[in-house]
């Protein structure tokens, strides 16, 4: 009557599995084992058997996220750098209405152009790159309220 | 009326500020850090907005972000639900001065009741008895050893600015009184930046009764009740209850009275809380008010049958109370417990995570507050609190069988849990006849 | 009082069950066929057994099983729930035969009453309004038409041993009366291996409404107010809310005491419903008086604040009732929402499987009465009840608004589910407006 | 505001994957596509990449479990073949308390052999083998309840 061992009741992530085995093929790792709390996990790669991974008990994956034995690797196709909004507020693309933007599409800036201006509080917050490239894509519109990390132009 | 909301809250209470909106017919925006993005309650409300990253000193506790998403949101109001900025009276008037209303007392009454000193004369003008003590801050050590034999030993230090026991300190007799006030004042420099103490009588094992009050804009004012909040573990409330147990009905209507007078002197309106101690011989002593809406306000909504974030949001916008005094009933019995993600074999330190497996009990007179579900990650950044159980029946024992019952039946894996300690309390003598008193927890366990 | 019982039932109610045993100190036992082994709720009871294969022909409806699993058990008493054998008076007497109590009314009340003939019986002779019929079972065609003359058309005949609509036609003339008698007869026949039918006045757009009955086994009988069940589809419920919307208080008081009358004439004994139906000018006749718990009871409990299962319980082991029929109050407006594993555009096809996301909704006055949890799956072999939502608020404008709240938090994902009829409903004004009927749910959609 | 694609908020069961990257092996598969309504799984294994899984949505595994494209491997040991109750009751090994029990371990029984005598409702009921073998061991003891279905006696 218990919950079945086999973690009959329980969602999947194996993102991170994927990652764990990118990592151990890309450094040729035939064997790991990491633990953290109440969660196991244990990887032997060979030619009997491709992996094992007896899960204690589930835990959620902000709880092994900082586990240092396993590092970020961005293997994902990179979807392009952005330019995010550092604060929530209504964005502005230039200085003022008859203005000209900013920036545009084929902009080339770097880290300390202006590239807009956030308004929060009536104040008007000059938004510096912070980065260098060239402007692919705006993605958002005059006047627009964006929130906190919300993308707001693409770069190249 | 208001049209739509900020909601300047995460968790259970933004959840449940959401519903009271909704049932009201107003929107709701949600505002989130990025450490909340994606949970479920947040598609619960019209619309959420991220506010910045996960530390709470830069979104939710950021007034410059939470005023940018209330204009950006449309919103003509914001409630500010419990701990963060709503005690907060510069917030409050910052609201007000753009326009968007506060949904919390008027600011200059949370800035007098905000502080200690001012609370007690408010009080004492109030003629609501307040621990014997200094009429004001202790300017130097003279002073307090003339004030402390006057009231007698043993006394409390309290910092003027205090809460969550920082700056306080109990003196048995002048040496340690001398130790003391130096110690406390420079913890509450350090916590407050404010040096300001003050002495109070010690009352030994006192209980923690306080009275939830609603006050309009029409200078209607009408309590609903008190609520029991001996069960405390270093000054943080587990367990709740209404009606006080073993409280004499002549000594529960005069604590009541008492908390409607010195609501009404303090010119305050919307829902507040009025803490008081009460000695074994049911001497009741004004603590502090509490100027928004508290953690455990479900019992009262239980026992009065009324919705008080509904009824903040009512007398806000105007609106006059839809009862009076004698309309507003005390039924049966209802008891809250706080069920925190903390390891209670390891000193109460949080224990954040996911909860891999979620059974929340039912049934008749259950109700779970919360916004966790099986999958939810309890949050390091945040407040350990996983949900409230509140359990109204007709009588308080059959109350204490509910809660048993459903403590058998609730299950929280993945995090470990103060649901071995609950069981322990509602198991207890002391509990179970009603006598346990602020320092019993530290006592017992 | 038992130590222990037998839950002769599955699901939600048996989970009811359960709760109710474990607040009054008494060990259940539940029993569970094949397909409902590892059950979450199974675990909740202090002991299960598993009686039979899926089929609840091999199982739950197996009496002799049940009588094995209650001795293997050593309980006192056996509670049915509703469904199955819940009013089965020949399971009553055995259980009673071999020592162990029946949680239900005595067998002979219950065979007087499952009986539609001589329930009229008994509700003629209490004074209780009947709809005009036959006095008894019709013998041939000649006699089914010279009762129809006198009544008048249109004319209602049903299966003296009915339920569900089974074995019920209506007549608008001596032709289809003829044609009609024979079908109903012949269903009758195979469904309930009883031909017996009786003729009845057919009531125009009629309301369900029902008294909640409570009496003891010391001669007391109070009822707990009425329900409305009026939103029906197919003769299944699918809405019930307390008290019943636009029910004079005059004519309330009339039907509960007409309720209460017939159950002392027919010497009956633990909960029961009295159901009539009342015409648009507020004459009501007296159906059918359901001899168990009902699904519906929760509506009941939450405007009495009476727990109706454990009543049950003390009724059976001889106690008295603890309050008399002032005691009774009906505060606020409850209703509540079946929801079910059915597909709305499906013709309510049962829709049985796995649960892959569920957010249930809360809050004040929020009640969901289910077994179920994510990662359940909903067998096929039994009802396709998911779980019953309750809303209990002040006014029934509250409860609406409250039950539209939450409709709009409930996710069920994985099986299709009635949830968006319920929308529907919630938001038609003829519910609003509480003028719904019996026949409302298939003139409208 | 929806859930994050990236099942941050899921637990995981790597049995499955495992099984599914055993069967694989086994019978060569390089590439697999499953999907059942909002559940979707792909796998190529190759030099460059182990091993891609992208998950859709969470779902139970309850409701992936007939996926006829992945069928049950019961690798397990086997638990032997047993008599099972028909009915629930109380179990008796023999006709009477001072009888011989029917069958004890070491007996051989064929498929109408009586076995013990279940007792329900105060009837004894005498249980045929319905199987036939040799009993390696008796499960249960004279006088226990036993339920439907429970295994009473292991044959080989």
């Amino acid at each position: 009557m218990a919950k079945s061992s086999d973690g009959d009741f329980d969602g999947f992530d194996l993102d991170r599995f994927r990652k764990l085995l990118q990592l151990m093929e890309k450094y040729g790792v035939t064997e790991t084992q990491l633990t953290k709390g109440e969660e196991s996990w244990k990887v032997r790669r060979g030619p009997k058997q491709v992996a094992e991974a007896p899960v204690q008990s589930p835990a959620p994956v902000a709880a092994i996220a900082p586990t240092p034995a396993a590092p970020e690797v961005s293997s994902v196709a990179p979807v392009g750098k952005t330019i995010d909004a550092p604060t929530v507020g209504t964005f502005y693309a230039a200085a003022n209405p008859e203005d000209k933007p900013f920036v545009s599409v084929g902009s080339t800036v770097s880290a300390d152009t202006v590239v807009c201006i956030i308004e929060a509080m009536k104040v008007f917050n000059q938004i510096p790159a912070e980065t260098s490239g060239k402007v692919v894509e705006v993605l958002v519109e005059n006047g627009d309220p964006v929130e906190f990390g919300q993308p707001l132009f693409r770069i190249e | 009326m208001f049209q739509r909301i900020l909601i300047a809250n995460r968790g259970e209470i933004a959840l449940r500020i959401i519903r009271a909106c909704r049932e009201l017919g107003i929107e709701s925006v949600a505002v989130f850090s990025e450490a909340d993005r994606g949970s479920h309650y947040l598609e619960l409300a019209d619309e959420a907005w991220c506010i910045g990253p996960a530390p709470a000193s830069e979104s939710y506790l950021l007034i410059n972000n939470l005023i940018s998403a209330a204009e950006i949101g449309n919103v003509q109001a914001v409630h500010p639900g419990y701990g963060f900025l709503s005690e907060n009276a510069h917030f409050a008037r910052i609201c007000r001065e753009c326009n968007i209303e506060f949904i919390g007392p008027p600011h200059d009454a949370m800035a007098r009741l905000g502080d200690k000193v001012s609370a007690r004369q408010i009080a004492r003008s109030a003629n609501v008895p307040c621990v014997p003590g200094s009429d004001g801050l202790i300017s130097d050590v003279q002073e307090a050893v003339r004030v402390a034999s006057e009231i007698g030993y043993p006394v409390l230090i309290k910092a003027t600015a205090g809460g969550g026991g920082k700056g306080m300190r109990v003196a048995g007799n002048e040496v340690s009184l001398r130790a003391g006030l130096q110690a406390a004042s420079a913890e509450a420099e350090k916590a407050f930046s404010n040096a300001g103490v003050y002495l109070e009588k010690f009352v030994e094992r006192p209980r923690h009764v306080e009275v939830q009050i609603l006050a309009d804009s029409h200078g209607n004012v009408v309590h609903l009740w008190e609520r029991d909040c001996s069960m405390q573990r270093k000054h943080q409330k587990l367990i709740e209850e209404s009606p006080a147990p073993n409280l004499p009905g002549h000594i529960r209507e005069k604590i009541c009275d008492a908390a409607v007078r010195l609501i009404k002197h303090a010119d305050y309106q919307n829902a507040g809380t009025v803490e008081f101690i009460v000695d074994k011989d049911h001497n009741f002593y004004f603590i502090e008010v509490n100027a928004r809406i508290q953690v455990e306000h479900p019992v009262t909504e239980m026992v009065t049958g009324v919705d008080l974030i509904q009824q903040q949001i009512l007398i806000a916008a105007g609106e006059k109370l839809p009862f009076t005094q004698a309309d507003v009933p005390c039924l049966g019995s209802a008891i809250e417990l706080r069920i925190n993600a903390e390891d209670p074999d390891n000193e109460f330190r949080g224990s954040p995570g996911g909860i891999s497996k979620l059974r929340v009990p039912g049934g008749p007179g259950i109700r779970f507050d919360s916004h966790v579900h099986e999958g939810y990650t309890i949050s390091p950044f945040y407040d350990s609190m996983i949900g409230k159980l509140i359990v109204h029946k007709p009588s308080r024992d059959e109350s204490i069988a509910g809660m048993k019952r459903c403590l058998r039946e609730f299950v929280v894996d993945g995090v470990k849990t103060t649901l071995p300690l609950a069981a322990k309390m509602f198991n207890h003598s002391a509990f179970v006849d009603g006598t346990v008193d602020t320092t019993f927890v530290e006592r017992t366990w």
